[in-house]
């Protein structure tokens, strides 16, 4: 990937043109995936400004009640990004991160929240470059979904993180109801998780 | 271009690089030489070249277009794929001469015109057959460009036919030759799109 | 039996008969079931590609295709020419990399009710099928006419081992696997560096003196190296070498005379087919004197030679004396590797 | 406690202009200022250079005077500045813990180009950090204590002189080596450029000089297996290979390796150019002074008989009997030198390495031009007799390559020098050399350039495309039996063909084959291609993202010799700092677990990688053990009944932290939730 590439459209666009402008959250690691985020910047490597991102010690701290929050206040979509397999800073607990995501994809997709808008990211700390480009790529793609529709016209929005459990767990029999506890149970084939 | 590919910020001085980067199926990554010389370094036939293609990119950086076009050097290309595995830059060099030969070609700037004749022929052969017709070709070739050859072509036509390589009656046409002309005319209404 | 499709190639039913013919003898032994693209039309060569790229890469596609949508218990796709082989497996590669080019050439392709799915069919070249599917060993078994003493240079040409985009071949430079099938054919493998080098192409077409040089430089080493013949898996090359080569000595003033048959051939003549069965005598340039040792009439010592003579591999340039300094060891480098 | 209660204050950097020219600042302070008084904010200022004294004073006084209870600093990344804007509020009576950095330049300024989304996405970190400041609570950082022994990984000129400098200071060190010597590479080599100084003569004293040190404890022969803790606290398993040596007993009077009958190919010291024995010291000046005896080739025990070095051992030094054995040690700091490897030439077939007898490696040039080499000093060809008439040296191999390894190995076009030189002091031999670019960034390096143009060698700018031993006749009649590189000479425009007797490829440096599991070993991360990366490539060089782990040398990535020094010298200055303190503050981002809640369910107990958690069974409830937990936080998140929290993370942090990103629009205008 050459280091001269930039996404577009980057920002806004221009005036006149309303395009949707995605507003999301991006999880980070302390130590691979924020400290890539700082490379990109050091090294002035452009994407978009849609997500914002909250810096955590290990993509492993995500309680998947912070993913459901941040759809509640209405994010259109959250980034969930780490150290590559094999190489977290706390031995494997990046991969504990991705089967809680596994089991939460099926809560949000309950709740009728598309795959595309939590996506999860692996980026070492060598890897701004990357880190740019899969931003600018998971922004189209949630920029092409259009806005999440609870939280604007509160359609199907919980409201809060209990609702949202809630209506996971009614909003359809299946899956059922996923407690945090459930969630840390059988690994996906490692192969899975470094795809 | 792969869709994958994020769009690119162009600054002006580059829009001949950028034209002929476009005309390439998939990514050439012509911008990426360095000008290290592997390529006309490795070269069999780099000797009757107008220019390396080191030069020829360069110079289609420089945005030399009518020089570049008007070059030898793409039609010198053997296709032999040894600057293409050597190149450090993994730069798509034999992609980029085709494309090369194809906007010449296209413009009508050709160094002469033994070599797009030649191509021209093969391809007039394919959409008359289907299949190339080599006594065809060779022969129409030779007479337009190499009548001083002939005589001495002579014995090996006389040996070619009498073993039995070649005959005088052009192939029998494939049966989906229409499909196949309609197909590469429709190709062509793409690239005219692009 | 090795079920296959099978895209011959314009010149296999021309200036290459030859090679269809000796393929077509030995294919039984071997266990190679073929069947021919149906319909099938011309690769372009590197021709088309200078008219237009897009729609040489549709040409193509239409083989790939055609190859698709036969069913006959093989997505493997085998050519025999070399120019053939890399066009269809470039497109191939090409159009599983690219969505963009793939979505354009099937749009086309639509125009012919035709369509491509990347990833479909496996492209690979005679020799790789020899070498992989049917095997050395079952080669060997079926040689019944061992090639003792004669000495062949293995001209494998660019366009089997490059650009090699799906990485097959371990070196694509200076592969070894040619040379293997050559020896166990009871041939003797002659040193032969430019055995990947460029026999000019187009270019005894387009400009002469740039083919004649190019042909020169594999007839010289050929002969350099004492070889008696050129042995082939390109009807290109064939051709160049065979057919050009008188033109080349006028050009040069040289009176080489290096026949170039294919490898189909010597198979044959291995396996004991009569020489007229194999197209042995259609080339320009005579092979008769070099068969002449592996005639018939062949002496019954040599015949007793065993199989893989020169096995112990090709005359060495001056290697380090016992005195001198030994070469960089090899750790874990498997000889026996396919390629 | 909700944030409308506190007092808060926010200060947003210009940082020159690195943030102003792409972030409204004023703007952006101004809207803090107004948007966010409801959320506790009661003063927000602007500041070209927040992290200068003045901008440091400006957070000072306003928490004296306005009585802040929470600062937000809205500037660089928190790996930048958040230790000096902690300092600030410290000074000024506020607990460190209570402000809170973030990162609107990283972040914001220098990757995006639209200043009214780059305006809004700084308004929306903001409210982020004014939100999540609410929830902090005044912490302690975490005092653990140093343990003064070091240990160095690697016993190149790199590690020497870490140990070298921290044992000198008075401090014992532990410095492991794989090979049967210390000395690494350099001990390999003839002479350095550009000074030309003869490597042995100025290595081997520091050599003997880290053997003979009664605070450094040498591993040769040894491998570290297992690293346990953290910072000031490692627990290390090094194991030592068997050398079937008894070192005790052994004098290194050197006949066992004389009298061993078996020689083989030396591919480790003499790159594979000279044999050594089975019963060995790799080179004569080797540290420690006693032989190792390579089992797997070592007739005995193959065999079960020969035991000739036991014979004539005048000490009955020689103990078959020898295993491996684990040392286990403990250390406060670790510093890995592990130093590179040499890019194998054979992968580019075309230069005929292996193919080609009188190719050969830069390494193999190095210990022929050596004196104490197995030619002698003597420059000849693979038969060991003929001196070469040309050499062609190739620049790049391996390098700067998108086949093999994207980066320039820094120190090859200088070798290359060296060695057009020394061939021109051995032989009467022309000389070219194939380069793309002369990289020769050092001092008095381009001097020395000039000097080696002076004396005549040919430079010819193009990169190699082939060596060939097969000639065109009959032009090139007169190169039988040598050797042609083919290159486009960049300069001319042309394809050359030019013979000559001998190539030297300059192969490049690249990470040790087990570099990754080395980092993975040690708790550090390294680039993809294997080179380990530091915490700060320009601020903290030889400092990892792991507390207590540093790395010095060709570790880091390809250097020379003088920059191997330095960096020893730095990492052992880094160390001995801390080691003075004796103990040291550590971020107090830890677990704990409220007993009252745990339900003792043990869901958090197998998620430890640190094995922090206990479980009690008599009152059937967890507990986090402060000093091995590492604050990843995995337990604090899979908690059902919320037991654990994690300080510095908090549930209640990261909550209203999201809540305040997202108060913000696309646009930047403050917007409301539609709640169900």
């Amino acid at each position: 990937m050459s280091t001269t590439t930039t996404h577009a459209p980057a920002g806004p666009a221009p005036a006149g043109g309303s395009a949707f402008e995605p507003v999301m959250i991006g999880f980070t690691c302390n130590w691979c995936s924020y400290r890539a985020a700082d490379l990109a910047g050091t090294a002035r490597i452009k994407y978009p400004p849609n997500v914002r991102l909250i810096r955590l010690m290990c993509s492993g701290r995500l309680d998947p009640a912070f993913v459901l929050k941040a759809f509640a206040e209405g994010a259109d979509g959250v980034m969930v990004s780490g150290c590559w397999p094999g190489e977290c800073h706390y031995i494997e607990q990046n991969i504990k991160a991705l089967r809680r995501l596994t089991l939460l994809r099926r809560v949000t997709e309950a709740m009728g929240i598309e795959p595309a808008r939590l996506q999860l990211l692996w980026a070492s700390a060598a890897e701004g470059q990357r880190f740019a480009n899969e931003v600018g790529r998971i922004v189209e793609e949630v920029r092409a979904l259009g806005p999440l529709a609870w939280g604007r016209d509160g359609a199907r929005s919980p409201g809060s993180v209990e609702a949202a459990l809630a209506l996971a767990a009614t909003g359809s029999s299946d899956p059922p109801p996923v407690s945090p506890a459930d969630i840390d149970q059988p690994a996906p084939a490692l192969a899975e998780v470094t795809a | 271009m792969p869709s994958a590919a994020p769009a690119r910020v162009t600054p002006r001085d580059v829009a001949f690089q950028d034209e002929v980067r476009a005309i390439i199926p998939r990514m050439s990554r012509l911008e990426m030489c360095v000008q290290c010389g592997t390529c006309g370094g490795s070269c069999p036939s780099a000797a009757d070249m107008d220019h390396t293609p080191r030069m020829i990119f360069a110079m289609v950086r420089a945005g030399l277009r009518e020089e570049v076009l008007r070059s030898n050097t793409s039609w010198m290309c053997v296709s032999c794929y040894f600057c293409a595995v050597r190149c450090p830059q993994e730069v798509h060099i034999p992609d980029v001469m085709y494309g090369l030969k194809a906007m010449a070609t296209r413009e009508g700037l050709v160094p002469d015109s033994v070599a797009p004749d030649f191509s021209k022929t093969f391809v007039d052969n394919i959409h008359r057959y289907g299949r190339s017709y080599e006594v065809g070709l060779i022969a129409r070739h030779y007479l337009r460009h190499y009548l001083t050859r002939l005589p001495g072509m002579a014995p090996m036509g006389i040996g070619m036919v009498a073993k039995g390589r070649m005959g005088f009656r052009p192939p029998k046409a494939i049966k989906g030759r229409d499909d196949l002309r309609k197909i590469l005319a429709r190709a062509e209404e793409l690239e005219a799109e692009a | 039996m090795n079920r296959f499709i099978y895209y011959p190639g314009c010149s296999m039913e021309a200036s290459a008969r030859a090679y269809a013919d000796s393929l077509e003898a030995i294919s039984g032994p071997l266990g190679l079931e073929l069947t021919e693209i149906d319909d099938w039309n011309c690769c372009g060569a590197t021709e088309y590609m200078g008219i237009s790229p897009t729609r040489a890469y549709t040409l193509v596609s239409r083989n790939l295709a055609l190859a698709e949508k036969q069913k006959n218990g093989s997505r493997t796709l085998v050519a025999a020419c070399s120019a053939c082989f890399m066009n269809l497996a470039k497109t191939e590669n090409y159009l599983r990399e690219d969505t963009t080019l793939a979505a354009q050439v099937n749009t086309a392709l639509e125009a012919g009710g035709l369509h491509y799915t990347p990833g479909s069919v496996d492209v690979r070249h005679l020799l790789e099928v020899i070498f992989d599917d049917v095997g050395i060993e079952a080669v060997h078994d079926q040689v019944t006419r061992p090639l003792g003493g004669l000495r062949v240079a293995p001209y494998l040409g660019c366009l089997v081992t490059r650009p090699d985009l799906d990485r097959r071949w371990r070196s694509r430079e200076h592969p070894q696997a040619f040379d293997r099938l050559l020896r166990t054919l009871g041939a003797q493998v002659v040193d032969f560096p430019p055995r990947t080098d460029c026999c000019g192409g187009h270019m005894t077409q387009i400009s002469p003196a740039t083919g004649f040089e190019l042909i020169r430089r594999l007839v010289d080493a050929a002969d350099k190296a004492g070889a008696d013949m050129l042995v082939t898996t390109c009807p290109m090359c064939q051709m160049n070498v065979d057919a050009y080569q008188a033109e080349m000595n006028r050009y040069f003033k040289t009176s080489y005379h290096m026949p170039i048959l294919f490898f189909t051939q010597l198979i044959g003549l291995a396996f004991g087919f009569p020489a007229q069965k194999l197209g042995i005598g259609t080339e320009i340039v005579s092979s008769r004197a070099a068969l002449a040792k592996i005639g018939i009439e062949i002496p019954v010592a040599e015949a007793q030679e065993p199989i893989g003579a020169g096995a112990a591999g090709p005359p060495r340039r001056p290697r380090a004396k016992q005195a001198g300094l030994p070469m960089p060891a090899m750790p874990g480098e498997n000889v026996e590797a396919p390629r | 406690m909700s944030s409308a209660q506190e007092r808060i204050g926010v200060y947003v950097c210009h940082c020159g202009s690195n943030i102003a020219a792409t972030v409204d600042v004023e703007a952006v302070s101004e809207w803090a200022g107004q948007e966010l008084a409801g959320r506790g904010v009661v003063v927000a200022r602007d500041s070209k250079f927040m992290c200068a004294s003045s901008g440091q004073e400006l957070i000072e006084k306003d928490i004296e005077e306005l009585g802040l209870t929470r600062v937000v600093v809205a500037a660089c990344s928190p790996h930048m500045h958040e230790k000096t804007f902690r300092g600030a509020c410290a000074r000024a009576g506020l607990n460190p813990y209570l402000c809170e950095l973030v990162s609107i330049r990283e972040q914001v300024s220098w990757v995006h180009s639209d200043r009214a989304a780059a305006t809004a996405k700084a308004k929306a970190v903001i409210a982020g950090g004014v939100l999540r400041v609410g929830e902090h609570v005044p912490l302690e950082p975490l005092r653990v204590p140093i343990n003064p022994t070091t240990l160095v990984v690697g016993g190149g000129i790199a590690g020497i002189s870490t140990a070298l400098e921290i044992a000198d200071a008075g401090f014992p060190v532990h410095l492991v080596e794989r090979q049967p010597s210390i000395g690494g590479h350099m001990a390999q080599f003839d002479k350095t450029f550009p000074t030309l100084d003869c490597a042995a003569c100025i290595l081997t004293p520091k050599m003997v000089d880290a053997g003979m040190h009664k605070g450094i404890t040498l591993h040769t022969w040894s491998e570290v297996t297992d690293v346990k803790g953290y910072v000031g606290n490692f627990t290390v398993t090094i194991k030592e290979r068997a050398r079937y040596i008894n070192a005790e007993l052994c004098t290194g009077c050197g006949i066992c390796q004389e009298k061993c009958p078996i020689r083989v190919q030396d591919n480790v010291f003499e790159a594979g150019l000279g044999f050594r024995k089975v019963a060995y010291m790799p080179f004569p000046q080797a540290v420690p002074k006693y032989p190792v005896i390579d089992g797997p080739n070592c007739t005995y025990f193959e065999k079960g008989t020969c035991k000739a070095c036991e014979k004539f051992c005048p000490t009955n030094a020689i103990d078959f009997n020898q295993v491996d054995r684990d040392v286990i040690v403990e250390v406060g700091n670790i510093v890995l030198a592990t130093g590179f490897e040499l890019f194998d030439a054979r992968r580019i077939e075309q230069y005929g390495y292996g193919r080609l007898p009188n190719v050969f490696t830069s390494l193999e040039f190095e210990r022929m031009s050596n004196a104490a080499g197995p030619t002698n000093g003597r420059i000849v060809l693979r038969d060991g007799v003929t001196e070469p008439r040309s050499v062609g040296i190739i620049h790049c191999v391996g390098s700067r390559d998108r086949n093999y390894n994207s980066h320039c190995s820094a120190i090859c076009c200088m070798q290359s020098l060296k060695f057009a030189h020394l061939i021109g002091d051995h032989t009467d031999a022309t000389v070219h050399n194939f380069y793309i670019d002369i990289r020769a960034p050092g001092k008095a390096y381009d001097e020395f350039y000039q000097r080696v143009l002076e004396e005549g060698t040919i430079f010819v700018r193009g990169r190699v495309a082939e060596v060939t031993d097969s000639l065109r006749l009959p032009a090139e009649a007169d190169a039988e039996g040598r050797l042609i590189i083919q290159v486009e000479d960049t300069l001319v425009g042309r394809q050359r063909r030019i013979p000559v007797d001998m190539v030297i490829l300059a192969a490049g440096l690249e990470p040790p084959a087990d570099a990754k599991e080395t980092a993975r070993l040690f708790g550090i991360s390294c680039s993809s291609d294997g080179w380990v990366i530091e915490r700060h490539p320009k601020l903290d060089p030889v400092a990892t993202m792991t507390d207590g782990v540093f790395a010095a040398g060709c570790a880091l990535g390809p250097r020379d010799i003088p920059a191997s020094v330095s960096n020893g010298a730095a990492a052992a200055a880094r160390i001995l700092g801390r080691i003075q303190q004796k103990e040291m503050a550590i971020e107090p981002v830890r677990a704990t677990v409220d007993e009252a809640r745990c339900s003792g369910c043990r869901i958090c107990n197998d998620l430890c990688p640190y094995n922090a958690i206990v479980y009690h069974a008599d009152r059937a409830v967890t507990e986090v053990n402060p000093a091995l937990c590492q604050g990843c936080g995995t337990c604090v998140a899979a908690c059902p009944a919320g037991a654990i929290s994690g300080t510095g993370f908090s549930d209640a942090q990261i909550l209203s932290q999201i809540e305040g990103l997202l108060m913000v629009s696309a646009s930047g205008q403050l917007r409301e939730v539609v709640p169900a």
